[in-house]
């Protein structure tokens, strides 16, 4: 039974990854899932020097999911050059490392420190709803986000997958625009902006006023997203967006996605990543599937 | 550090003032569990996902039995709050640092508590009294009215100074007024309680010269460190984050009063 | 206390509504609601013609919410207008009438055939995902959504609601449209474009592959939107997007929204919306407000 | 019709095949319940919030009781097969049409259901004997294997002819081998099950020229006819949608067949 799968030349032993922000750089939930099991960590948003994020509070609940407004806080690339990348390289999984910055030059400087890295491939985070300059506003335009992603492809050493927002009008277009500037994949959904409001005190609950939306409460938003996209490029695409069990996750690679990526279940289950691996195998020898990839996109 | 999800047994639950809820579980998380540390609970009902976070008001590592006293305050602590004996449970432990029980060494030792910020204080009040090494500890509590949950538990271990916000037991007014009334002196202070408690707590610490040791709250989503939602202003840089934030969930919820900016 | 809003001119005993397409034309709720207590009934969409909508499965279940993919099935006009009107008119609450149609034609034939009746305003709908041509292709493009919005104005008798799609990058763009094209007032959210993959079988769970997510899950989004939105326009919002309770509608009327509307709440408690009646008035009460209109966009 | 959503208490759950559960619930809806009407059933956890639509399997309107037996299929009917006696469970009921009892006068009556279209023939039965106006009534059930569930009570009211898949248990094949195999004759036909099952029905009925009256299922949201999503294609134009569609919860879920295109 074969559940490996490529993307851009990269091999990834099985298609479950982690959505960046949702398990730091790995650190933590390795006290609870074995890292070695996992496709690739994809890490938290680094940035070229350490940002503070946004004020407290950060987060707030909702029906079936949560919003965030971290605002990226991050220790910037030199720290996590010295002292993450060593801690992820110990471990047999692909690291995926994602990037962001208020200015294309941030990007680029990030990236291109990243260049001499072990890092087996970059995710540009274009679709950050959270940080007000730079970030979402390079990921709802589709000539912007021609415009970064070929400055990136200019620089990057690895692979490049830019990451979607799911706030847009089209995401075929998004997507096109991407490929047609040379990104390597993609990745989708980042999160929805949302709101919540306190009645009581009225106030907003978030410090931000808004923040991004994640958790299952998102899922059929994201699988169509992928599945439009798909339908729309033919680079890769690392799906996700509130996958708590194998079952979503199998929806994402049904709908047209090469990987997938678990994120805010990170939360409530920190044994969900490789609780989806296992899944999948279960599904594969269940129905007899020899090989992963005939899944990918195999919806009708 | 060992965290781990687990599912553990209720075993009993009572409600012990208005909308605040006494519970004890059945979980080997007892073993390891320190004061100050906290709990993250999994409600399932109604769309709820994030776990509540709960500090732990008593281990009993023998019996394996953890006692969480807590306020009603949403949809999910509502839930919590209907679990019969028997019923199952999700949670995350053990969580957080913890108080400094070697900070108590030799000193005289104020627990200070205010409303929910209370139930800490037990299984603190209950290791000080074990290990036996502070010179004297002194428990001040703050409610809101006559309702004195966790007393005459605080008792076994400590002599307990009580305010009300209502007069209508100890002292009318907040813990700072029990203190002051009561003529006490501490070298260290340990605190739990709502944020402007807090801020009179390090106030009166930096004014006395000595040291506070407090247990900061925010809005969690993973508890263990990864997301960055629950994170305070620090006075130096944080050693892990790098900037002027540090994680309550993960370097807290215990911090010296001296180095958070609240 | 006074729990009247004022939208166009139009008064409304209280701010809470049906809907559209989640309450039929009342008749049906009838049996468990009152609806002399309620603001306003929107009715289901009707077209010039009868629609037959899609084929089935129309209906899945999704985390905190659910998608439909009805396609505006409706008897049309003649029906609409002999049957369901008179069944309206002998309550004592306002008559919003939902409006579909394929092309703009269509759109003005029906909104002139509800000049003459006791419709007390029309709710344009121009953001179904659910149906080929028309509806959402008009809903989702600022000079698209300028045109039908000003060619119904100049047919209308009736103040008129532009019902606006969440499915668009900047929901504060077409809320501008709308009003300089001279609408009366906006509702939102419509429905966000969703799927389901059945994994076991590996197809699509809707017949019409996509269909509107709605419920709990939407309701951050909507919250987002309403605001963003009161932010942008002078003309009265209608807020909707997963209210279950009071707290859930008086969150949009926080966030700037001058009505709500109860929608698939409908389908699991079928007295949502008198109950959203009597927490509003509760928590009126408890927090002595005098005017519910003090309340509109008094979030800080 | 007197429709109303009411908290019922679980009065009695057990398995009785695999993944098949049978419960017994205390609700006033029993007084009005009609064979082949259906339930709403609200689960709970997991986000879940669309009810469960499940026919009525057996009413004591005496007693205020009602039955339902269902498969477990997902999420939401998982739950339900978790209850313990005296859980509460909201339902909203009586929904739909339910069979005809008066097309069964002075007729032969055939009862077929296939799978978990069984259980509403058990109240159909119970009130055609109960009526006592058709001149005979024979059930036919088809099963996958030997689990002949809800089989002894059918015994009760009418001759039973059973078929399995397996032909472990009485005529391996369906329904209408069990049919053929019997010599049974009928001049009306009532029939739930799945859509193959009601297909043959409805050609067998033609070819007989009789009557059949089938039973039909479909994704449901409200199930009180506003949402139209449980619809069904009708050959006339339907008086209510005035297109060719009826709506299974309300004009259904019992229809002729011959007025259906399946």
């Amino acid at each position: 039974m074969n559940t490996k799968v490529k993307i851009a030349g990269v091999e990834f032993k099985n298609p479950v990854m982690t959505a960046s922000g949702t398990f730091g750089s790995g650190m933590e939930y390795s006290e609870f899932v074995d890292l070695n099991r996992l496709g690739a960590v994809v890490t938290k948003g680094v940035a070229n020097v350490p940002w503070e994020g946004n004020p407290t509070p950060r987060i707030a609940e909702t029906y079936g999911g949560m919003l965030n407004a971290i605002g990226l806080q991050n220790p910037g690339i030199d720290v996590f050059v010295e002292r993450d990348m060593p801690f992820l390289e110990k471990y047999d999984t692909r690291i995926i490392v994602n990037v962001c910055g208020k200015t294309v030059e941030d990007y680029l400087e990030v990236v291109e420190r990243l260049g001499d890295t072990k890092a087996d491939m970059l995710e540009i985070n274009v679709s950050c709803p959270n940080v007000k300059e730079g970030a979402i506003a390079f990921g709802q335009k589709a000539d912007s986000l021609y415009g970064i992603t070929s400055a990136v492809k200019k620089k990057a050493r690895q692979p490049v997958i830019m990451k979607l927002s799911p706030n847009v009008t089209d995401i075929a277009e998004m997507a096109r625009a991407a490929e047609a500037a040379g990104a390597d994949a993609l990745s989708m959904i980042n999160t929805l902006t949302g709101m919540k409001i306190d009645v009581h005190k009225r106030k907003f609950v978030l410090a931000n006023r808004t923040g991004g939306l994640s958790g299952p409460a998102v899922k059929p938003v994201a699988v169509r997203m992928v599945y439009q996209a798909a339908q729309a490029v033919k680079i890769p695409i690392i799906g996700m967006g509130g996958i708590a069990n194998a079952e979503d996750a199998l929806e994402f690679l049904l709908a047209g996605a090469t990987a997938v990526a678990v994120g805010a279940m990170n939360f409530v289950n920190p044994y969900t990543t490789v609780e989806v691996v296992d899944g999948i195998e279960e599904y594969m020898e269940k129905y007899g599937i020899e090989d992963i990839r005939s899944l990918i996109g195999s919806v009708e | 550090m060992g965290q781990k999800k687990t599912e553990a047994k209720v075993l009993y639950q009572q409600e012990i003032a208005d909308g605040i809820f006494d519970m004890w579980m059945e979980t080997d998380l007892a073993q390891t569990a320190k004061a100050g540390q906290f709990l993250s609970v999994y409600p399932r009902n109604g769309g709820t996902l994030l776990p509540r976070p709960i500090s732990i008001c008593e281990a009993d590592r023998e019996a394996g039995r953890v006692r969480i006293v807590y306020r009603v305050a949403g949809k999910g602590t509502a839930e919590l709050s209907g679990y019969h004996v028997n019923r199952k449970v999700n949670v995350l432990g053990n969580l957080g640092n913890g108080f400094p029980l070697d900070a108590a060494e030799g000193k005289r030792v104020f627990l200070t508590g205010g409303g929910i910020g209370i139930p800490p204080m037990l299984q603190l009040a209950k290791d000080l009294r074990q290990e036996g090494k502070a010179e004297s500890v002194a428990v001040i509590v703050g409610y809101r009215d006559h309702q004195l949950f966790l007393k005459e538990d605080l008792e076994k271990y400590a002599r307990v100074y009580v305010a009300t916000e209502d007069g209508s037991a100890g002292v009318k007014g907040n813990v700072m007024d029990a203190i002051a009334e009561n003529g006490l002196e501490a070298d260290v202070v340990m605190a739990c309680g709502p944020m402007p408690m807090l801020r009179a707590m390090k106030r009166y610490a930096r004014e006395k010269g000595i040291v506070a040791y407090i247990s900061l709250e925010e809005r969690m989503a993973c508890g263990v460190g990864a997301c960055l939602g629950c994170v305070c202003r620090t006075v130096e840089k944080d050693a892990h984050s790098h900037v002027h934030n540090a994680r309550i969930c993960t370097e807290g919820p215990v911090f010296l009063a001296s180095d958070v900016d609240i």
